[in-house]
């Protein structure tokens, strides 16, 4: 029963961890019933397994010293069991810190007595001690991050005065971008709305078809193999990779290009084929001109 | 909001309607100014208070104008100069912001500075709007329907002619920008 | 430029002052407002009539201040009830999310998207580092040497100018939390 756990002891917290229409959440009555929607808001506010940590370490603050490292372990599990359950999208990393946790706790019930026989083990391997200096360092940043919020902030605290209208109007002198710069602001901006929210902007352009063109065109130039760093530099826009990623393989597999590698883990060279232009128009005709 | 105080005691209505304006990003009207008070002072106290403000700045380096949009301040004739030399010193280069919206509205246009910030991710200033309509760049074209009736902006015959173009279908589209990519491995790979 | 006339001879130069400050699109810094006369009156006289013209709006609700990116008007706290009845604010509440990672870059900076997830313990969205672009509040530096090079991110004045202050010397200091804290959590972990 996760939720109700759940439940029991979020308020006894002053920590709001969530807002309701304003107001803190955690200065909620106890006994209120808290709908699902709600919890999941709640569980949700969470920035993370130091975030959590935190409100559990916070939360039992009247005696830490009463508070076993098995009985952290078990209430973060029922949070993080109560996240599966509401089936809120759970980062991979709450998940590692259970296991870390679990880890942890194992240890505890290993006898004490090995590690005083050994004397002086290596401290830097006490998982413990990493994970201290860890939720501190998080500590410091959250707490700086609310006093930099209490700051009086451009837009919300005061607003900076707009130019007002020039009696005669100056052009500014705004120099002509090149037709390049042009391009490339639209297309960033096009790869940009791939990581964010789906959007009705037209993507059409940036397909496997045109890509391909381009990389084989790059080959050319280059006058010799490269290799896959070289081609797909790792500085380039996410969206850009994926797609020259599934072009370098629909071009290996009509032949286009030749893919070898020397050894294990060695660089992977790309070099062009005889037949690249007529794979290319093979592809084209796939996929339908991009 | 935790500053509920209202300096309608300390500070006589012009003082406000000073501060509003010169925050304001556009002319404002008296209805306009009526609602930035609550309760509203009715428009009889807002337009003599405008009036005292207008003397206030009389022979001054500014001054408030009621033009057909609404009450602005604007700069008198005399600091052109000044303002000349001050324009001359910034946009040795287009910002980026500047250079996305433009080529939002080429790409996309015509668009509502509404649709430009939801692509940008972020509120645009309308100022941004306005240097590039200064330099004869981009203009409206019409209005979308709906609330508030948002002005559509598209790019002008003069932006193309001054990137050197015939027509909007000549922006280059993806595959010239993969070439400029190809040529600049190239040109890290032999030097 | 027609107008030649210079009109020093009718104004004070705090009049032209307040008028190029009002007329900017950003903060001015004093030599940048030195280049607006011609001559050049120098520093000492810039800075002595600035004072008198913050000195002049005190009291106001406007005032004068001098930032991170140099002098500019904005409104005092006490009016932004009244900017808010008119003025749709957006995005005025920052995410927690937003403010951790700015607090990291402003104290750890500059830093990469890695070591800025490795101390908030949960991977960093790469928007959330392009909202904080967008605001012009963080930029790249360069780049880390290693796999992939990433970018190094750090804040900018304009972060600073947001905040009202002058130099990241002005900004809180870090807490102190090991020291509180270090105990408990060892307790709590430790039995």
């Amino acid at each position: 029963m996760p939720t109700s756990a759940v439940n029991a002891t979020l308020y006894e917290t002053h920590h709001p961890v969530a807002r309701l229409y304003g107001a803190p959440l955690a200065e909620l009555p106890e006994d209120l019933y808290i709908p699902p929607q709600v919890l999941r808001l709640l569980l949700e506010a969470f920035e993370g397994p130091f975030d959590l940590l935190w409100f559990l370490i916070r939360k039992n603050r009247i005696d830490l010293r009463d508070i076993p490292v098995a009985k952290l372990t078990e209430q973060y599990l029922e949070y993080v069991a109560t996240m599966k359950a509401l089936d809120l999208d759970l980062a991979a990393e709450y998940l590692a810190m259970a296991a870390t946790l679990i880890a942890l706790k194992a240890r505890l019930l290993l006898p004490r007595a090995a590690e005083g026989a050994a004397g002086e083990e290596a401290p830097e391997e006490d998982p413990r001690a990493r994970l201290v200096a860890q939720l501190l360092r998080y500590e410091q940043y959250r707490q700086v991050a609310e006093t930099l919020d209490r700051l009086p902030r451009a837009g919300r605290d005061f607003t900076w005065t707009h130019p007002v209208e020039v009696a005669e109007p100056i052009a500014p002198p705004l120099p002509v971008p090149t037709l390049q710069a042009l391009a490339r602001a639209w297309w960033g901006l096009l790869a940009r709305q791939d990581e964010r929210r789906p959007h009705e902007v037209v993507e059409e352009p940036l397909t496997v078809t045109v890509v391909s063109q381009a990389l084989v065109e790059t080959l050319r130039l280059a006058r010799r193999p490269l290799t896959f760093s070289e081609l797909l530099p790792p500085s380039a826009e996410r969206r850009y990779l994926v797609t020259a990623f599934f072009a370098l393989l629909e071009l290996t597999r009509l032949g286009a290009v030749d893919l070898t590698q020397d050894e294990p883990l060695a660089p992977i060279v790309v070099a062009l084929t005889e037949s690249a232009d007529e794979a290319l128009a093979r592809l084209a005709l796939e996929k339908g001109n991009g | 909001m935790q500053r509920t105080q209202e300096p309608s005691a300390h500070w006589p209505v012009r003082r406000i309607l000073e501060a509003i304006l010169f925050a304001a990003d556009r002319p404002l009207t008296i209805a306009e100014l009526r609602q930035c008070f609550d309760p509203d002072p009715g428009s009889d106290i807002i337009a003599s208070a405008l009036a005292e403000l207008q003397r206030e700045w009389e022979g001054r380096a500014l001054s408030l104008v009621c033009v057909a949009e609404g009450w602005r301040f604007r700069t008198v004739a005399e600091v052109q100069p000044y303002l000349a030399r001050l324009f001359a010193q910034q946009n040795r280069h287009l910002s980026r912001a500047l250079l996305e919206t433009l080529a939002i509205i080429a790409y996309q246009g015509p668009v509502t500075r509404g649709e430009i910030s939801e692509i940008r991710g972020v509120e645009l200033s309308p100022n941004l709007l306005r240097q590039l309509e200064a330099r004869g760049w981009i203009e409206i074209v019409g209005h979308r329907d709906g609330p508030g009736r948002p002005a559509l902006w598209a790019i002008t015959p003069r932006l193309l002619s001054d990137l050197g173009l015939k027509s909007r279908d000549e922006l280059p589209s993806l595959p010239e920008v993969a070439a400029e990519h190809a040529a600049k491995i190239r040109n890290a790979i032999d030097p």
